[in-house]
Order: structure tokens, then sequence, then C-alpha cells
């Protein structure tokens, strides 16, 4: 008897198996409109590709390029992998050659390994721009100009003012940060002369920055450097994370742990409110990941008609503000905002 | 012989052993190693990790392997959060998780059991096809601590005489499943399944059924431990439980269940767990630079499939050369 | 005995695979126009020649009973002592050969750790994939090295003049017709998989088992490593985390071309048809319009197909040859 | 003793396998507190008959039954519950639990719904100690010896107090002091008013333990009586249906020079000084009990297993240790025991399986010649008579006669020097049987030497010009032809005590 139902289940099973990987993909298909055939006359295609399409903060970053396309009258395409390395994120820059985009605004998921694949999509005509992550600086020629929240020297010193402001000036430093970042490593190297220069009672743990040091790349990796860093050091008065996922696991170590070291760092608003508003962190700071999806739409266009060609020193107007290329082809937004417990109800809905 | 002297058997003594010689050792370098917080951290860290080794050891045991794992309790972990914010109670949300956990089960069990495929490739194919979907579910959302029910945020933040609560789950659900793999006939008939599948058909064992019963049970455990996962982290995203698979399977060889089947229990598994998680710390408190982490973990999960071999093979011959000499 | 030829099935996994290539081929051509233009199929290709290469060595293994999971460990650390040595002053060329003769060696200790203390390859394999990957965060730390030489990095992401086949497709084309001839014509290959499908009768006929998988387990290295130099090449740089998850696609793509995870069935073709249709019909659902979350499904559902299949065939076909046992009874009982 | 009732009765059973009729009309009546020896060729359907008193599967046609109510067939399990018990020649236990796990495995003894552990060894501590057996039942059974796992299922049997226990060929493997203490043993089960069947070849045996014996032939059963009323001869006669001297066809031997030199051959726990010759054209018997290390020699002479001390020369060139290949090229061939899981690949068809050891010389410029592959396989499948449908059929569909006729062809093709063969036949019909004598009595006169390991002494005695007999790892004597007599050689075999 159990022959007949085995084979019975097993052919309704292999229907269901069928019927469900194509049903499985059936509504993604409608989700993202392909541009091909509807694309109206004087409408242009950009293609938004972040690091990965299911992470928070690039949410918030779309949302911003949405605005500006919208306002610009483009069809903008959201498409990524679903893992943060090099080799995924080449599969959808080579869609974009493909399908031939005018515009593409991309986060570089690693500095190096994407250069060669947008040197292909810039020597086919695609205007290229990156905005949160740029590649490397000896490869800036191959994107136009690249949008990035302040200067990296900024972001690094500023959350160096923001730590001391919160152990006031005085006590030992260590960091949490994802190893091999790009963006990451240019602000704690702008970190490491800067507190010692201006703090003289602060110090790195370990008695210099390389020591200083502890590398994650998730949540779980980012909670065990936090374990880390308090097993080595038990007298670190503050750990900085320049990095949202760094900062949340941080807050959440300090919270469960009770422990009295301060922490601050690059945080989202809307996954930090809890613990601005629970005194866990006074102070964290963030550009605003849509302003940096916005103005990169804007360079784009500006870009593709012209004057504007991304030299040092030429400008572009995205919304009701203009933006100057400073050295390396780089347009900064300004200095991060900071939230606190007062204005942290505000932002914690934006982004 | 009672059930702790049955667990301490040989199989679980090099665990024991490792994790004793590398605590005193690593405290005996760097005495701050001894502090209750450095211990408080080991236990802390390592629930999630033990609860799904326990959860592994009923599929290992029969010669199995559930990849799915990572994605089920990374899933779950997202879903709990999500529907609890959308006004759902506690209750319902941890009944939610373990289903979803199941039903992975139960298809890689239907799979195993009664089409007879390997468990390798089919736990495989779901660890894609759950992730698929996880993404496409949780595509940009991301659980913040508002949204995770109280009572885990609770549960994630508090100690009882100083020892996490997270961690005396995975010990209360290892007693609980040690006395079930010890006590109950169905579970011991996955250690006869493992250890000679051919004969266990013969012996009257119902295979088919235990095999599904034993993945529904692995994968309810790691639905269910999506909440202990969402309690540590009190967040969650569609980067939850990356990866995670080879760390629980690393576990359970280094706590001596053996890959062979037929041996090794969740109490084994929980030490492999524990081992690896205090390596971590070992490691930086040592001042070996972070680097050498993944490397040294590599060499200790080859040390232990050496020494779980060696074991195997020395056990007590009855002589075959006649029974005198 | 009861004469009575077993047809031989006409409908063997390995068909199937081919079967879809050719089904995908069509989904992308006239799903999307941007699908069959030459510089998106000479990207396809590209995209597959690490993947192709390493599964001809990993259907070697499977086919004989063995398995490998720390492929793109190795080729990591082919790409990170690359790297490292150049870097450190050593020209590019001496480079590459420092780095195919690391991913050697590698493939040499996992094969000596399963054959010489017969330890089971699917544990080795899952330590010395953390073991080779934490290498390469030794070798490199956290700074990736970028400047290569740009005449490599070009014949890493140019095509051979007038033509859509990117340079890698001269050593995979080479490396995938040997193995096919060393599989299928050889001694070695016959070696293979008799031993996949009995090592102790391999044992009784004088086949060196041991040796033979030490070699399969040094192949997989050195394929691994000349994947590595591809993989280099056509990022333009070395970083400790090149590469991750590559082993998952390698040994689903190898099982979805038929070969058996139980060893002793398994062809070339087969497996080479499946990275090929498999690489397709990604770049062809991309192309019209399927989200990165769909291909997950897809190529989880793909990888359960390509199981249950042949086993409901087999299953079909045994229930039919066991009904034709049956009537040839009954023919003697009326005659 | 007055007319008991009988416990089982088997009548008239039939049972047929796609066309092969192996039970024809056998019949089988066991009485309480009597050990029943059930004799037969291999081949005579002795071990369907078994399984299906195990439950293994279902008789065609025929009556079982148990007290007098039809036997429930069918299911292994039904059968253990009705109290019927079948003890296999290698019992396959759970290595990695306990003995007294094993013993109640799948049926583990309950307090309330949990296992209890004490009451389970304590009973089967009783259980041992009723047997007169002492083992520590908290060890794990891996690396019990075959003696020690047969005592195990005699305690399973008896912890689901079975009424008939039946053992199928349980001396084969044994050393003689384990094989008295399982005679004690089934003495102790038949006073417990068991039936004991005995499977068994060895009427030495038969005779110095059983009270009444069954033979079977061709699937059916050709006489029982009681073991006093019957002669040797006259089983054998039973058992064969023809006289023995036709079965061994000997020829004169034309005996050649030395080609085959093993000098003080020993291995630790194995075997130790074994020295011999053998000659070309010469048939040299092995002959001693299983488990004597006859086969363990052979396998090293090979190159299989590797040996400790000694030396083996092929020609006067000394053969390197544990290298098969070498031995082949030096032109020594091993048929091994176990032909399914060392002889053959059963999955893969007859050419595969025949030119597999001849690889080497189908090769030109790397590949291999196919339509080379299908000529040695036809060749051999003539010189050997093999029945076959096409040369491509998978070798699992062949009978157990076919399939070792495809292990000699694979050997011969590689045109050796010393072919060893183990147990050439062991598990063949009757007709297989002597085509396989004849060929090797052929090859022998045509100069190739051979060594025979047999555990059957008609055999032996019937083709050996010489005989080394081995006894529990020591080779005890070389006998010629004339010294060579059963008594003899079972004398030596079984060592001094003969059992009583």
């Amino acid at each position: 008897m159990n022959k007949k139902v085995v084979k019975r289940v097993s052919a309704v099973l292999f229907a269901s198996a069928l019927a469900f990987g194509l049903a499985g993909c059936a509504p993604a298909a409608e989700e993202t409109p392909t541009a091909e055939g509807t694309t109206a006359a004087a409408s242009l295609k950009i293609a938004i590709v972040p690091k990965a399409i299911n992470i928070g903060y690039f949410t918030a970053w779309n949302e911003g390029a949405q605005k500006a396309c919208a306002e610009l009258n483009a069809i903008c395409d959201y498409i990524g992998p679903n893992e943060i390395t090099g080799a995924a994120q080449v599969e959808f820059i080579n869609q974009v050659i493909q399908q031939q985009y005018d515009i593409l605004v991309i986060s570089a998921a690693d500095q190096n390994a994407i250069v060669p694949s947008l040197q292909k999509a810039r020597d086919a005509g695609i205007i290229i721009v990156t905005s949160d992550a740029d590649v490397a600086a000896e490869s800036k020629d191959s994107r136009v100009v690249s949008i990035l929240p302040s200067e990296e020297s900024r972001i690094g010193t500023a959350q160096v003012d923001w730590m001391a402001e919160a152990i006031d000036s005085t006590g030992s430093v260590a960091i949490i940060s994802p190893a091999n970042a790009a963006n990451q490593t240019a602000w704690i190297n702008a970190m490491g002369p800067y507190l010692t220069s201006q703090y003289p009672e602060m110090s790195w743990v370990g008695g210099s920055l390389e020591k200083a040091v502890f590398y994650a790349n998730d949540p779980t990796e980012s909670s065990e450097a936090f374990a880390a860093i308090l097993a080595q050091y038990p007298d670190v008065a503050g750990i900085i994370s320049p990095t949202t996922v760094g900062v949340l696991a941080a807050a959440v170590e300090k919270k469960a742990k009770r422990a009295a070291v301060k922490v601050t760092g690059l945080g989202l608003p809307s996954e930090m409110a809890s613990y601005i508003e629970d005194g866990t962190i006074e102070k964290i700071g963030l550009w605003n990941p849509l302003d940096l999806g916005y103005v990169a739409v804007y360079a784009g266009v500006a870009a593709l008609n012209g004057p504007f060609d991304g030299a040092v020193g030429s400008s572009f107007p995205a919304g009701d503000k203009t933006y100057t290329v400073v050295e390396g082809n780089i347009a900064y937004l300004g200095d991060p905002y900071t939230f606190t417990k007062e204005n942290i109800a505000e932002f914690k809905v934006i982004y | 012989m009672n059930f702790f002297s049955r667990a301490l058997r040989i199989r679980e003594l090099p665990g024991l052993l490792g994790l004793f010689v590398i605590y005193v050792g690593t405290g005996l370098i760097n005495p701050r190693f001894f502090s209750p917080s450095v211990l408080n951290d080991i236990l802390y860290g390592v629930a999630i990790v033990a609860i799904l080794a326990i959860a592994q050891t009923f599929v290992i045991v029969m010669r199995h392997i559930d990849l799915s794992v990572g994605s089920v309790i990374g899933f779950t972990s997202f879903l709990i959060g999500d529907l609890s914010s959308q006004g759902y109670s506690l209750g319902a949300v941890l009944a939610v998780a373990a289903l979803v956990g199941a039903a992975v089960g139960a298809l890689n069990g239907f799979l195993v059991a009664y089409l007879g495929l390997p468990s390798l490739v089919v736990t495989l194919a779901t660890l894609y096809i759950v992730r698929g979907i996880f993404n496409q579910v949780g595509a940009g959302k991301t659980i913040v601590e508002s949204m995770v029910p109280k009572e885990l945020n609770w549960l994630g933040l508090n100690r009882l005489f100083g020892v996490p609560y997270l961690f005396i789950i995975a010990v209360v659900l290892m007693v609980v499943a040690g006395v079930i793999m010890h006590k109950s006939r169905a579970a011991r008939d996955l250690y006869a399944i493992g250890s000679n599948p051919s004969a266990a058909e013969l012996v009257g064992i119902p295979v088919k059924r235990r095999i599904l019963l034993a993945f529904v049970a692995t994968g309810a455990v790691s639905g269910l431990a999506g909440a202990v996962m969402l309690a540590r982290f009190s967040s969650a995203s569609t980067q939850s439980g990356l990866g995670l698979e080879l760390l629980v399977v690393a576990a359970c060889v280094v706590g001596g269940v053996s890959i062979a089947g037929g041996s090794g229990t969740v109490f084994g598994a929980v030490i492999g767990a524990i081992l690896l998680q205090q390596i971590l710390l070992s490691i930086g408190a040592l001042g070996i630079p972070q680097f050498w982490q993944l490397a040294v973990n590599g060499a200790l999960i080859i040390g232990a499939i050496g020494l779980d071999r060696y074991l195997s093979t020395r056990v007590k011959p009855s002589n075959i050369m006649g029974a005198e000499s | 005995m009861s004469k009575f030829s077993i047809r031989k099935s006409l409908f063997t996994w390995d068909k199937g695979v081919v079967l879809f290539l050719v089904i995908s081929i069509l989904i992308g051509s006239f799903g999307s126009q941007y699908f069959a233009t030459a510089s998106n199929l000479s990207f396809v290709i590209q995209s597959i020649a690490e993947i192709a290469i390493i599964a001809t060595a990993m259907a070697f293994l499977i086919i004989s009973g063995e398995i490998d999971l720390s492929v793109a460990s190795m080729m990591a650390l082919t790409s990170a002592s690359i790297g490292y040595a150049f870097q450190a002053g050593v020209p590019f060329e001496a480079s590459i050969l420092i780095g195919l003769l690391v991913g050697l060696l590698a493939g040499i200790f996992n094969g000596v750790l399963v054959t010489v203390f017969g330890l089971p390859s699917l544990a080795v394999t899952i330590a010395t994939l953390a073991l080779y990957r934490g290498l390469c965060w030794v070798l490199l730390e956290n700074k990736p090295v970028n400047q290569l030489p740009t005449d490599w990095v070009a014949l890493g992401n140019e095509n051979i003049p007038n033509t859509f086949l990117p340079w890698a497709t001269i050593p995979l084309v080479l490396l995938a017709g040997v193995a096919w001839f060393v599989l299928h014509t050889t001694k070695l290959g016959r070696w293979v998989f008799v031993i996949g499908t009995n090592p102790v009768a391999a044992k009784f006929s004088g086949i060196p088992v041991n040796r033979v998988k030490l070699g399969l387990f040094a192949y997989s290295g050195l394929m691994s490593a000349v994947a590595g130099v591809i993989y280099t090449l056509r990022f333009a740089s070395a970083s400790p985390d090149g590469g991750a998850g590559y082993e998952l696609s390698v040994i689903a793509a190898v099982l979805f071309g038929g070969v058996a995870i139980a060893g002793g069935v398994g062809t070339m073709w087969g497996v080479l048809a499946a990275v090929i249709s498999l690489g397709v019909i990604r770049s062809a659902l991309q192309l019209v319009g399927f989200s990165a979350n769909a291909l997950l499904v897809v190529s989880g559902g793909l990888l359960l197909i390509s199981v249950i299949l042949p086993r409901v065939t087999e299953f079909v076909r045994s229930q039919r040859s066991r009904a034709s046992i049956q009537s040839n009874n009954k023919e003697k009982v009326n005659t | 003793m007055e007319p008991q009732k009988s416990v089982l009765e088997m009548l008239g059973a039939k049972k047929a396998f796609g066309g092969v009729q192996a039970l024809n009309g056998a019949t089988l009546q066991l009485f309480p507190g009597e050990i029943h020896a059930l004799l037969g060729e291999n081949g005579a359907g002795k071990s369907t008959l078994l399984k299906a008193l195990a439950g293994v599967h279902k008789i065609d046609s025929g009556t079982i039954t148990l007290n007098g109510k039809p036997f429930l067939q069918g299911s292994t399990r039904a059968a253990q519950q009705q109290g019927v018990a079948v003890i296999y020649q290698e019992p396959s236990l759970f290595p990695d639990l306990t003995l007294a796990e094993n013993v109640y495995v799948g049926r583990q003894l309950k307090k309330g719904k949990l296992v209890d552990w004490k009451l389970m060894q304590r009973e089967a501590t009783k259980l041992f100690k009723e047997l007169g057996v002492d083992l520590d039942v908290n060890r794990i059974a891996r690396g019990l010896s075959i003696a020690d796992q047969q005592i195990v299922e005699i305690i399973k049997a008896l912890s689901i107090n079975a009424q008939v226990i039946v053992m199928d060929e349980p001396t084969a493997a044994l050393s003689s002091k384990e094989v008295n203490r399982l005679f004690s043993v089934a003495r102790t089960l038949r006073d417990q008013d068991c039936a004991v069947v005995f499977v068994s070849h060895r009427l030495d045996e038969v005779f110095a333990l059983c009270d009444k014996m069954t033979v079977m032939r061709d699937g059916a059963t050709v006489g029982s009586d009681l073991i006093s009323n019957v002669s040797e001869s006259q089983i054998i006669k039973m058992m064969v249906g023809r006289e023995v001297s036709e079965l061994f066809p000997k020829m004169q031997p034309i005996l050649g020079d030395v080609v085959l030199k093993v000098e003080n051959l020993c291995a630790a726990g194995q075997f130790v000084d074994v020295n011999f010759e053998v000659r070309k054209g010469e048939i040299f018997g092995f002959a001693g009990l299983v488990g004597s290390g006859r086969s363990e020699v052979v396998r090293a002479i090979f190159g299989v297993d590797s040996y400790d001390s000694g030396s083996v020369s092929v020609d006067g060139m000394r053969l390197s240790k544990g290298k098969a290949s070498k031995a082949m090229s030096a032109g020594l061939a091993l048929v091994p025991e176990d032909r399914r899981l060392q002889g053959l690949l059963m999955p893969s068809s007859i050419a595969t399986n025949t030119s597999i050891t001849v690889l080497k010389k189908l090769v030109r410029a790397l590949v291999i010649r196919k339509k080379g592959e299908q000529e040695v396989a036809l060749k051999w499948a003539k010189i050997l008579q093999l029945k076959y449908a096409s040369l491509n059929d998978a070798v699992e569909r062949l009978s157990g006669g076919n399939q070792q006729k495809i292990v000699l062809g694979k050997w011969l093709a590689t045109d050796p020097k010393i072919l060893i063969v183990d147990e050439p036949t062991r598990g063949i019909d009757v007709g297989t049987k002597s085509e396989v004598h004849r060929l090797l009595s052929q090859r022998a006169q045509e100069g190739l030497a051979i060594i025979m390991v047999s555990s059957e002494l008609p055999e032996v005695l019937g083709m050996a010009d010489r005989i080394l007999v081995m006894r529990e790892g020591r080779q005890v004597a070389i006998l010629s032809r004339e010294e060579a007599t059963s008594e003899k050689v079972i004398s030596l075999a079984a060592g001094a005590g003969i059992r009583a």
C-alpha cells in the first residue's frame, strides 16, 4: 500500500515544487517594473544599486533616490544582491549594462572588486555616480563623481568629539568596526592622530590605534567584540563604532551587561531611538541616507545633461541646495547630524 | 548507572578536558580572564549555538545532517519581532516560530525518509529556499528593540544569581533533551538507526517515522531558538543566522557527536559549543591578533575529528584468537 | 532464466540537464531582448568560469564517494597568497605560481587527512574550510591588495579579440576537456567510478584506492587555485573574504548535473551543462525581472528537483520492470 | 518420551523468486526440548526456509503453524513476538549501543513511559548468568568477537522467551573453545524446553549435538529422522543425491618447479610462521575451520593486507608488502571469499566487471578500447559457459553461480601464474560447482599453480595435491594427498580435544 502513497505524494510534491518555484517569483516580477518597452520619450532610466537590497539603511537610501527620480520624472529601479560581496554586486552591474540604463547610482560593496565592471559600464556610455561608499581612490576615474556624507576625516573626528563629550575627555577608548571596509578604515585613520592631539587625557586602549580596533562584520561578531574589549580592558571608558550594525550591537550589550562604558558612533535614529530615550546612549550621529540617495540622482542627471562633468571645482544643483566637487572628485553633504534625547523623536520616523 | 555517569562516558571527556585546560591556561597567562564578567560573556554568547547544537544532535546521531537551521533561526527571529510588533501575543508568535521550523523540518524529513534522498542535498536546498523567502518577506525591514516582545527583552537583559537567563534556557533544554534522548524509546531508536540502519529495519523499528520525527524536532527547536536569538540581539534583519549552520555542526563534532552516527549526547554538543565560544575569548585575552581566530577554530575542529576517530577505534576488543589466549 | 532485456530507460538525468540548458537559453532570449547579446553572453561565461573549473574536480571527488567543502577557501587562499607575494615585491608571474602551489598543497593536506588518517572527508573539509579562510585573514589582515598589473587585469576582464568569449574560456575549455577525457575514457577515470561504486572490490582488484583519492584531493586543490587566479584577475584585487559561499554553489551545480552524492554515478557533460544552465537561467531570470531573493528560491528548488526527479523515474522504472517480471511468470503458467 | 505436541510445523511450503523455485514442498516439524539439525547443500533452500520463519518474506503456498495456530508471516517483528528467533551466521548488532541495549533494542524495558536502564541491566545480566556467560552488559558491542555477538543474539531470543531458536551455520567462524561454549548454551536452551534448530554442513558437529535431523535438496525435504537412526554417508547421499566421488574429477598433476615461496609469514593477532611452496600445475589446499586465519594469510600474500614479518616470492622475486598491484603484475590472482562485497561491482555490467583487472592491456593512447572490453568479456563468458542476456546487464541480476564465474573470468583474464581461490564454490548451485572444479583441474593441467582455501572437506580432499591445515592462526601440518583423510584433517583442524 505505501508504494502507491509515495508515488502519488511525490508526483504532487514535484508539481508543487515547480509551481512554488514559479509562483515564488511571479510577484517579484511585477514588483520591479522592468524598463523595456515603456520608456517614455524623455524619461531617463536610472539604476539604484545598494550593497545589498534587504538592509534597512539602504531602504532609506533608496527612498531618497526615488524622491529625486519622481521630481526629475525618471524611472528608477532598485536592484542589487542579497549578500554584501563584490562578486554578487557585479552580476547586477552587468544587468545595468545589458539593460542599457542611462545612469548608475551605486554604493560600492567592495572598493576594488567592482572597478573592472564599472569601467565596462562607463565605456558603454553609462553615467556612474557612487554614493555612500566609494571605489578606491586610485580607481576614481571609473565613476564621474562620488557623493559622500562628509569629509572622511570630519566623520572620524566628529565621532571622537562625541566620545570626548560623553567621557568628558578622559579615559581610554576602543573601536568596533567591520574588517576590510574602505569607508570605516579611512575614518578610523582620521580618528587616530586627532584623539591623541586634541584630547591629551584620552588614549587608545592597548596604547595604539591598531590594538584599539576590534573587527566585527555582523551583529554576532559585534557583540563578541564588545565582550572581548571588556575582557581585555576592563577599565575602558568608551567604545566608538563607525557602523550602524556595530553601534546597535554595542548598545544592546551595554544595556544587557549594565556596563559603565560609554558608547557612540554612527547609528540609524530609528534603530537607536529606544537606547537614546532610555539613556543607554547620550549622542550618536549620522548623515541622512535619504540625502545621499537624493543628491546622487541629481548629480547623475546633471552629469548626463552637462555642463557638469564632475571636475574638481565644478558644482551641480540638488533640490534647493548646490554641491561643489572637491579634490578626489567627491561632493560632501556636510557635517553629520547628531541625535540626542531632544531630537531623536523627530528623526526616528524619517530613517 | 545514573544519568550523569552515563553522560560522562569517554566520548565527552576530551571536550570537557579541552574546556578546562584552555580556561585555566588562558587565565594563568592573563589573570583578568578569571573575572566573573568573562565567564558571564562565555555563557551569554554560547546560548544560541548551544541550543542549535542540541537540535542538530537529533539528526547527526542518525547519520544525517541539517544545514537549513541557519536560515530557519534567522527567519523565525525576524518573524517573532515582526508579528509581535503587529500586536500578536507572545504565545502566538512563539507558536508560529515553532510551526515554521517544524514545517521546514517536516519537508526535510519527508524527502529524506520517504523518498530516500541524501540529507546533505535536501537541507542545502531548503537552506537556500528558506533564505530566499526570508529575504523576500523581510526585504529592507529591520526589527528594532521596540518591536521585540517585552518578555524576550527582559530575558535577554537579566540574570539569575549572575547566570544569564538565556544560558539557563539552554541548560534546561539540554537536561530535558538529555533525559528524552536517554530515557524515551523513540529517541533510543535514533541511536539504533544511526548505529546500524539495516539492522534497525530488521528489529522492527519504524525507521521512516523516526527520521521524520527527528527532522521535525530539529526544525521546531531551531524555530523556537529564533526567540533566544531575538532576546540576545534585540534586533533582527535578513542577515540574521547567515553561516551559523557550519559552526553548529563543528560544535557537535568537537563535542563528541560522531559524524558516523550512533553515538554522542546533547551534553557533549553543548560542551562543544562552549569550547568554541571560549576559544574566541581566549584568543583575545592571550593577545593573539584577532585575524588568527578563524584559523585556530579550523585547527581545533581537525584536532577534535582526529580524537573522535582515535577514540572510536580504541575500544576493548574481546579476543578473536580463541577464548583462552 | 526468462529472457527480457531491460530497456535502458531513455530519460537519464544528465540528458535532462542538457534539455534544461536549451530551455533556459530560450527563456532568456525570448524573455528579454538584452539576454542574447554578445556582451551578456561574455559576462555569463566569465561569471561561471571559476565555478565550472572547480566543478570538474568536485565531480571526480563526489563520483569517488568523497566531498570537498574547502574549495572556496582554497580559492581565496590562492588569491590572498598572490596578493601577499606581489605586495612583498615578488614579480606578478612568480606570485601566480606561488598561489597555484599554495592551492595544490592545501588540496594535498586535505587528501592526507582523509586517506592516511582515514578521517571522514565531510568533517575534514568543514574544518579546513575554516582553517584556509583563517589563513587568508592572517596573510592580508584587513588590507586588500589592489594595484595589480593592468595587462593581467585586462586578461581577466576582456574578450579574446573579435569574439564574445572572455580569455578565461581558454583554461575553462582546456581543463573541462581534460576532465571529460580522463573521466570517461581513461583507466584512471574507470578507477574513480569503480572506487565510488564499491571501494572494497576496487582494493581487491588491485586498484590503489588511497593513492587515487589523494590525487583527487590534490587535483581539487589545484583547480581551486586556477579558479583563484581567474577570480583575482577578474576582480583586480586580492581580499581575505573573496569567493565566500562558492563551495555550496559548486556542490549544487555538480548534484544538479546528475552526479549521485553516494558516488559511482555521474557524467562530465551533465556537470558542465548544469554549471552553464545555472549561469544562464540566473542571468535570464534576472534580465526578465526576478529579484535576487527569487533567484535564491529558484536555485534551491532546482537542486531539489535534480534529486527528486531521478528518484521518481527510478521508482517508476522499478515498478515497470517488476510488472514485466510478473507478466513473464504469468506467461510461463499459461503455456 | 510420550508423543508431545509439535511447537512448529511447516507443510508443503513453496516459494519462487522471479522464475527460480527456491522452496518446492519443504516440510519441517519441531518439538520443544529438542535440537533439530537442518542439513542440505548450499542452494538446497535452507536460507529461504529460514527467512520465511524469520518473517523476512511470505511463502507462496503451503502452511506454517505455531502451537496449532497459523503463524503470522511477512514481518520480522511479528515473528519475534510469536517467539520465533533466527540467529544469522554474521549477526548484525548495534556497535555503538551497550550489550544490554542491544538485547532490548526497539522494545526497551520501561518504568511508566520512560526507559528503565537499571531494570534492563539487571535482566540482561540475569540472562547472561543463566547461560553461564560473563560479559559486561555495559560495554558497547563494537569489538565483540563473532562468538560473543552470537551469544548476545541468543540472549535477545531468550528475552522474548522464544520457543523456537534457529541458528544459521553458527560455528562457521568459531574457535573450538567457542564452539564448545555454544554447544553447552544450546543444551541449556533445550533443557528450558526451547525447540533449537541447528543449520550446518559439519556432520561431525551434527552428530555431536543434535537429537533429530531433516535433510533438504533442491528446495524440498528429502528425509527426517532421529540422529541415532542414520549414518554420515546416508546423510551425505540424501544431501547430494549421487555418489560423492563423481563430484571431483581428479586428474594426475604434472608438477613443474616451485613458482611461489612463502617463508615464516607473521601478522600480529592473525597468523604466525606460515611456510610453504607451490609448484607449477599443483593444486595446494588450505584446510581449517573458518576463523583459523586462512583468508588472512592469502590476503596478505596477495597484498590486500600487509604483514609484520616474513617474505613472499614469485619465481624467486620477492614481492613488496601490501601492494596488490605489484602482486598482480608478478602473476598472482585472488578470487576473494565474499563475492558480493569483495569480488564484484554489483550495479556495473558484466563487461565492466570482467575487464577491471586487465584495463592496462585494453588501453591504447591512454584510451580504453570499448571493443577490447567487450572482447575480453565475451571470451571468458564463452569459456565459462556463462548464462546471461547481454554483456551490458548489471551483475546483480545474475544467479550466484554465474556471478562466481564472472569473478573467476575476471582473474583468469590476467593470465596469472598463481591463482588463489578463497571458498570458490560457497553458495552456488551443485551444477556450477562441478563446472568450477573441472575448470580448476583443467587449468592446473595447463601449468597454473592454484591455492584453494575451502571449508568444504570433500572439496579440499577431492581437488588438492597437498593440503596445509591451519588452526587458530598456526600452520599445524602439510599433508600429502595420500596422508590426507577427513578424520586426520578434522582432528588437526579442530585441535586435540575432539568436540564431545
